[in-house]
């Protein structure tokens, strides 16, 4: 059997002597789409940002296609095929359209950082940045600086730039975030045409777009995994039901410590 | 004896003027992130007319709230005139003020002319006294005096006031604060106007000691850079702590190793942000 | 779309040969005086475009550059004093001393950001500027290093005046490295700094080693600095402490500004600016330095993005007034193409 | 879609173009028409009565208070040929600024009383700033020399920018009259002395190290502690005084060096309070003589230690704002105002006439550059031209000025001192003053 897509072993997270996290195990098989929930402050997004890299672990260990992650750099997780989008989109604001997708497909392309080569020569990576700019209907913006771009299509700018990089695992923060409810339905198909080789691993409040995508849904509570199981059983759960209530309640005090 | 009563008068007494320079530009620095560079004009500003007012009044307290008065004016011009327009920019914010010290250096060598000036301690203070078996000038205990009660005085309105829990809020979290419903912009302006003034006073206060010429300004200014960076951006007590330490680490090379008083404190800064990148008292960003 | 960019590519070249032309023809036009001021210009815009790769591309605000330009002005300065070293080598020897001194630093000073960065670079600047000015019998103190003998290139020996000579010299070398930062803007490393500036996290996200990246380009405009302060010597015939003092960084920071940071030509223009105003003016008023301050202000608050953006600018201010409809301070102009240009692609999605 | 593109493209190109175009243009030209005034002034025929000044700065535009009662254009059937240009250059800008006006005070003092005409020739001014800075000064002197075209330049109060200039001056062969930087090499060293480049300031050391013999014989000092600045010519003048004091018999104490811009001299201060000596020599300048003098009263040192030193540290335009502070300081140096002679009252009343201060060492030395100047040229008839001739002439001036007979060494070139010892004293009229209290005479720079 292959090596799962992640894995997560033992995970803790520590800050400042509070502990965000607590021994956090998850395994999520390839090509599965896992989502994430639990209420504010149960360290959800500081648990996408250690499995990126962005936050070390305290403890544990983080395992992406069988490969110990736990010791690399944000950038060096890029290599073995994990990418993760920002609840606000992670886009160069200042850069265009066209800029946001190149700066993603050039990385590593030429040698010395970048330095071997001169982007307006490199034929090849300005066909592909056409043909990503046209499959995520940016080619009418592919001029303007994305700082005047509306919402949702940053966010199309940032997936666009994450799928120019061929994720095999990847990791979406809140995408839904910002979206008006009517295009929702639209980008839950979006996110349904993804290839199915690759791995997603969602975290999202909106439960539209959670039941609605998701083959299993992990919940945490307090940095802890309460629940895993499939939508049905989530569903089911009376903890899950109890930790949300409570949660919703407590919601602003859980955030800051 | 190697550190004594009167090292300690001269190096607390020295603090108390990098205190003053330094506390504004510190707050300011850590609420705004704004790059007041000329901060030693401030000073400088409040030294000459300081000067000039003790010169035609002879009364020392109104020469002292001259000086202040005036880098308060000058304060004012500056944060209305451009500051509102430039927040986080610090690239401007560096030409910009690059540019209004360049303006009063001129000014002032202009009206002052370029010979130094040094306003005289009023009768009083003047003279020296007698501190555990070391003779200190008398206005140099009167300065540490004065730097402890403004000290003190900061200290107070900004860690202990509602009115400073929002300035140290802001510091942290500026959008929280605006959704208390409070008008940063207000409190900005305020912090800003009072540092100037504090400069001022500083600058006033410090002529006895260091007198005013051209070129003071940019003295004080490296020195303050020094002491708000060693402190922590927008940290009062970071911002006393580290005038102590400037000043006693300054003094006590300079007395024992005069050649390595150029570089000490510089080394000293370039240390403590190569191990501690956010000061001694500063929060980590 | 390869005729749109062949035109554009045609612009810039277009610019660049007309630029390189009429710098070649100077010394046929100028007497020796403007002559050297324009040398003057050139190395310093060696000097502001390197500072420019990391103010203005990185966005690491460094008020410490002048200790690379120090550097290799007084690697210069020694290496013909004690050694007798041909200006080749001399040269060569300070863009390496440059780069060492940047792979040295490099890791305390980019362990900071924003306002630390600048006071951590500015301390190191101090730090040097005190052992150069202590060390007098090595140095020469804060006489520095007089008696520096100006290079010259051999085969225009006795066809043009020592000025002229000098003046090609630096001309052919700021020109090479000149288009060779146009290669480093240009290449995908030039596009990941401009994403530094923009969010390093962001950057990270994507794969890129930032710090490595950050590092290298410290130790690149190092090494181009390094490579002005080395010239700059050969040029004045001697180095002295003035020229690792951060007040020189400091005007080579206003130049990047005033020109416009992160722009390729922004720094070049501030150079010419800043150097003229400096020259010029005080030439005729006593009172330059006040109006240095006041050219510095005014640029801040009326073209925050630097001279080179003047057109573009009074292109923004005729059609604002075109439209008469006040644009809220926040927001920024987008031009009425952009705006159809979003309404469309809506529309299509 | 990609015609429109195109052709929003090149409409754009072209008015880029154009004003890219038109920049270039500007700069350019701007370039020209201010670098350029040397080729584009044309020289005028020598019999042309042209009463406008082919130079761009006439020092009589600037807001100096010297220019101001400069009289602008004098035309005198007299005139006959172009004017003789002098260049003035010196640090207007910076720390140095009043050291600077001193200076250039000195120098219109005495061309005003010579009618700023010297044989018939008529004498302009171009004023330049170096802003006390090597590089900038190198540039400015360019300009004086190949854009204003100046027969002589008198000026260079820093060290620093006059050995920057050094080269240039010597290459390009001009006259040069350094009135204030004391870079001992400038003279004293074979190699670096130029026929060109005189000098009648002082180098220094030269009119410190006679305090030396003069603490050991007159003033009773067998042990001194040694304070000064920490740059070149702190170290020049210590290390000259301290050897003629130890040839005396004298023994050092100690040597402190505090750096240059020292706002608060306490902790030195210290030092010294705990070294044993007979007396303390010191040499600050600027604001740092006027804090290091305050601060060393504040201290109770003056008890402790008699202050003596060089004349900078009680500098007429300090001692105002030393105060008491000052009193019985005893120095050494070139000048005082109080000197009893002729020449020094005439050049005193003249220069407290027109500005209202007694005149300082600066002015002076200024007034020495000034008149040595007008001797020259006065000696080869206003041909400023022959330029040999005009050298020879400069190395032969001789006359009594206010301190004394002047001349140069003609060797270094430097000038020949009488080097005065003097005391602050409370005058009749109740401010202070460096009161003479003896001299050495001839006291050349190759002489320590």
């Amino acid at each position: 059997m292959a090596a799962p897509a992640l894995q997560l072993e033992h995970v803790s997270k520590i800050i400042g002597g509070l502990t965000i996290l607590e021994d956090i195990a998850l395994t999520v098989q390839p090509g599965e789409r896992r989502a994430i929930i639990g209420p504010n402050g149960a360290g959800k997004t500081t648990l996408l940002n250690v499995i990126a890299g962005f936050l070390p672990a305290t403890r544990g260990r983080v395992l992406v296609f069988g490969r110990d992650v736990t010791k690399l750099p944000a950038h060096r997780r890029v290599d073995v095929g994990l990418l993760k989008t920002n609840q606000q989109p992670a886009v160069f604001h200042e850069l265009t359209t066209r800029q946001n997708v190149l700066i993603a497909l050039l990385r590593g392309r030429h040698p010395l950082l970048g330095l071997g080569g001169l982007i307006d020569r490199d034929r090849e990576v300005q066909r592909e940045a056409e043909r990503v700019l046209d499959e995520w209907g940016l080619l009418d913006v592919s001029d303007i600086e994305v700082r005047h771009l509306p919402h949702g299509f940053q966010r199309r700018v940032e997936l666009a730039a994450r799928f120019a990089l061929r994720p095999k695992l990847l990791l979406l923060d809140e995408p839904a975030a910002g979206l008006a409810v009517d295009e929702i339905p639209a980008f839950i198909e979006r996110l349904k045409q993804l290839p199915r080789d690759m791995t997603v691993v969602l975290v999202e409040h909106s439960m539209r777009v959670v039941f609605s995508f998701a083959d299993r849904i992990t919940v945490l509570h307090h940095g802890a995994v309460l629940a895993d199981g499939t939508p049905e059983e989530i569903q089911r759960n009376e903890d899950v039901q109890a930790a949300y209530l409570a949660g919703a309640m407590r919601g602003r005090d859980a955030r800051s410590p | 004896m190697p550190v004594n009563a009167a090292s300690l008068v001269i190096g607390l007494s020295y603090a108390s003027l990098l205190f003053l320079v330094a506390v504004g530009l510190s707050v300011v620095f850590g609420l705004m992130r704004f790059i007041n560079l000329a901060t030693g004009s401030l000073y400088l500003i409040g030294g000459y007319i300081g000067w000039s007012v003790a010169r035609s009044t002879g009364n020392f307290l109104l020469a002292v709230l001259a000086g202040g008065v005036a880098a308060l004016l000058l304060g004012i011009l500056i944060e209305r005139g451009f500051l509102a327009r430039l927040h986080r920019k610090e690239l401007l914010q560096v030409c910009l003020t690059l540019g209004v010290a360049y303006i009063v250096q001129d000014v002032t060598r202009w009206i002052w002319g370029g010979d130094p000036l040094r306003l005289r301690p009023p009768e009083m203070l003047r003279g020296s006294l007698e501190l555990f078996g070391s003779v200190v000038p008398t206005y140099r205990v009167f300065l540490i005096g004065v730097g402890a009660v403004l000290a003190v005085l900061v200290w107070y309105v900004l860690e202990r006031t509602k009115w400073g829990a929002y300035v140290r809020a802001g510091v942290d979290d500026i959008e929280m604060v605006e959704c208390l419903g409070v008008n940063v912009r207000r409190v900005f302006a305020i912090v800003f106007m009072l540092g100037a003034l504090l400069s001022g006073i500083g600058g006033a206060l410090g002529t006895p000691v260091t007198g005013v010429a051209p070129g003071t300004d940019v003295q004080l200014l490296l020195m303050a850079l020094i002491v708000v960076v060693l402190g922590g951006l927008g940290s009062v007590s970071g911002a006393i702590v580290a005038s102590v330490i400037v000043a006693m680490v300054d003094t006590v090379v300079r007395t024992f190793w005069p050649q390595a008083s150029f570089f000490a404190v510089w080394a000293l800064a370039a240390l403590v942000l190569i191990v501690r990148p956010q000061g001694l008292l500063g929060r980590a960003s | 779309m390869m005729m749109v960019e062949f035109l554009r590519q045609g612009r810039s070249i277009v610019f660049v040969v007309a630029l390189l032309a009429a710098l070649a023809v100077a010394p046929a036009v100028l007497p020796t005086y403007p002559l050297s001021v324009l040398t003057e210009i050139l190395i310093f815009t060696l000097f502001a475009m390197s500072l420019n790769l990391l103010l203005g591309y990185a966005g690491l605000p460094s008020l410490g550059h002048s200790a690379f330009f120090g550097t290799g002005g007084y690697v210069v300065g020694l290496l013909a004093k004690y050694y007798g070293t041909p200006a080749a080598a001399a040269l060569l020897i300070a863009v390496v001393a440059g780069v060492v001194l940047a792979l040295i630093t490099g890791p305390f000073v980019l362990r900071t950001h924003g306002a630390y960065f600048l006071i951590l670079t500015l301390s190191l600047t101090q730090v040097l500027f005190g052992i150069v000015w202590l060390w007098r019998n090595v140095t020469g103190g804060d006489d520095g290093l007089p008696g520096i003998p100006t290079p010259k290139l051999p085969f225009l020996i006795g066809r043009v005046s020592d000025t002229a000579n000098f003046y090609y010299l630096a001309l052919v070398i700021v020109a090479v490295a000149v288009a060779s930062l146009g290669w480093i803007v240009r290449s995908p490393f030039g596009l990941a700094l401009i994403g530094i500036r923009e969010n390093e996290r962001y950057l990270e996200g994507l794969g890129y080693p930032t710090w490595t990246i950050k590092y290298a380009a410290y130790a690149i405009a190092g090494a181009y600095a390094a490579l002005a302060g080395g010239l700059f010597a050969y040029f004045k015939g001697f180095v002295g402490p003035g020229q690792i003092s951060w007040l020189l960084a400091g005007e080579a920071m206003v130049m990047v500004i005033v020109g416009g940071a992160g722009t390729f030509w922004g720094p070049a223009l501030g150079s010419v600016l800043v150097l003229l105003l400096r020259y010029e003016v005080s030439a005729f008023t006593q009172r330059w330095v006040m109006i240095l301050g006041i050219v510095f202000i005014l640029t801040v608050l009326l073209l925050p993005e630097g001279f080179i953006r003047l057109p573009k600018r009074l292109r923004d201010i005729r059609s604002r007034l075109r439209r008469e409809a006040p644009t809220g301070p926040t927001v920024a102009p987008v031009g009425r193409s952009q705006e159809r240009a979003v309404e469309r692609a809506i529309e299509r999605s | 879609m990609e015609q429109r593109e195109l052709r929003h493209l090149v409409s754009r190109r072209l008015s880029r173009r154009t004003l890219l175009a038109g920049l270039g243009a500007a700069v350019v030209s701007g370039l020209l028409g201010a670098c350029g005034g040397g080729t584009a002034t044309p020289t005028p025929a020598p019999a042309s009565p042209t009463p406008v000044p082919p130079t761009p700065t006439p020092v009589a535009a600037t807001p100096t208070p010297v220019a101001a009662a400069t009289p602008t254009v004098v035309v005198t059937p007299t005139v006959a040929a172009e004017p003789i240009r002098i260049g003035l250059i010196h640090g207007y800008t910076g720390v140095f600024a009043a050291l600077a006006d001193n200076l250039t005070r000195g120098i219109q003092l005495y061309f005003d009383s010579i009618d700023n005409t010297v044989a018939g020739r008529r004498v302009t001014f171009v004023q330049e700033d170096d802003a006390s800075n090597p590089e900038q000064g190198l540039t400015k002197t360019k300009q004086l020399v190949e854009r204003d075209r100046v027969h002589l330049i008198i000026g260079y109060n820093h060290s620093g920018v006059a050995l920057a200039c050094r080269d240039f001056l010597h290459e390009a062969g001009v006259p040069t009259i350094v009135d204030n930087a004391g870079a001992a090499a400038l003279t004293r060293d074979p190699k670096r002395r130029s026929p060109y480049i005189f000098r009648v300031s002082f180098a220094n050391g030269q009119y410190e190290w006679p305090m030396g013999p003069y603490a050991v014989e007159q003033l009773g000092y067998k042990r001194l502690i040694v304070t000064a600045s920490d740059f070149v010519a702190g170290h020049e003048k210590a290390e000259a005084l301290k050897k003629a004091f130890q040839n005396a018999g004298g023994e050092l104490a100690g040597e402190v060096y505090p750096p240059l811009d020292t706002a608060d001299f306490a902790p030195f201060l210290q030092r010294i309070q705990q070294l044993q000596a007979d007396a303390v020599w010191a040499f600050f300048a600027g604001a740092d003589a006027v804090r290091f003098v305050q601060q060393y009263a504040d201290f109770g040192l003056k008890d402790q230690y008699p202050l003596i030193g060089v004349g900078d540290l009680v500098d007429e335009a300090y001692l105002d704002q030393q105060g008491d502070a000052a009193l019985d300081v005893v120095t050494s140096l070139h000048y005082s105002p109080y000197i009893d002679s002729p020449e020094n009252k005439a050049f005193v009343d003249a220069f407290k006439r027109k500005h209202g201060r007694v005149p300082n060492q600066f002015a002076y030395q200024g007034y020495l550059a000034g008149r040595v100047a007008a001797e020259a040229l006065k000696a080869v008839q206003g041909k400023v031209e022959d330029k040999q001739a005009f050298l020879a002439a400069l190395k032969a001036v001789q006359f009594t000025g206010p301190a004394g007979p002047f001349r140069f060494h003609p060797e270094t070139q430097n000038v020949v001192l009488t080097v005065y010892f003097r005391k602050v004293q409370r005058l009749p009229d109740g401010s202070l003053g460096n009161v003479v209290l003896g001299k050495r005479e001839n006291v050349d720079d190759l002489s320590f």
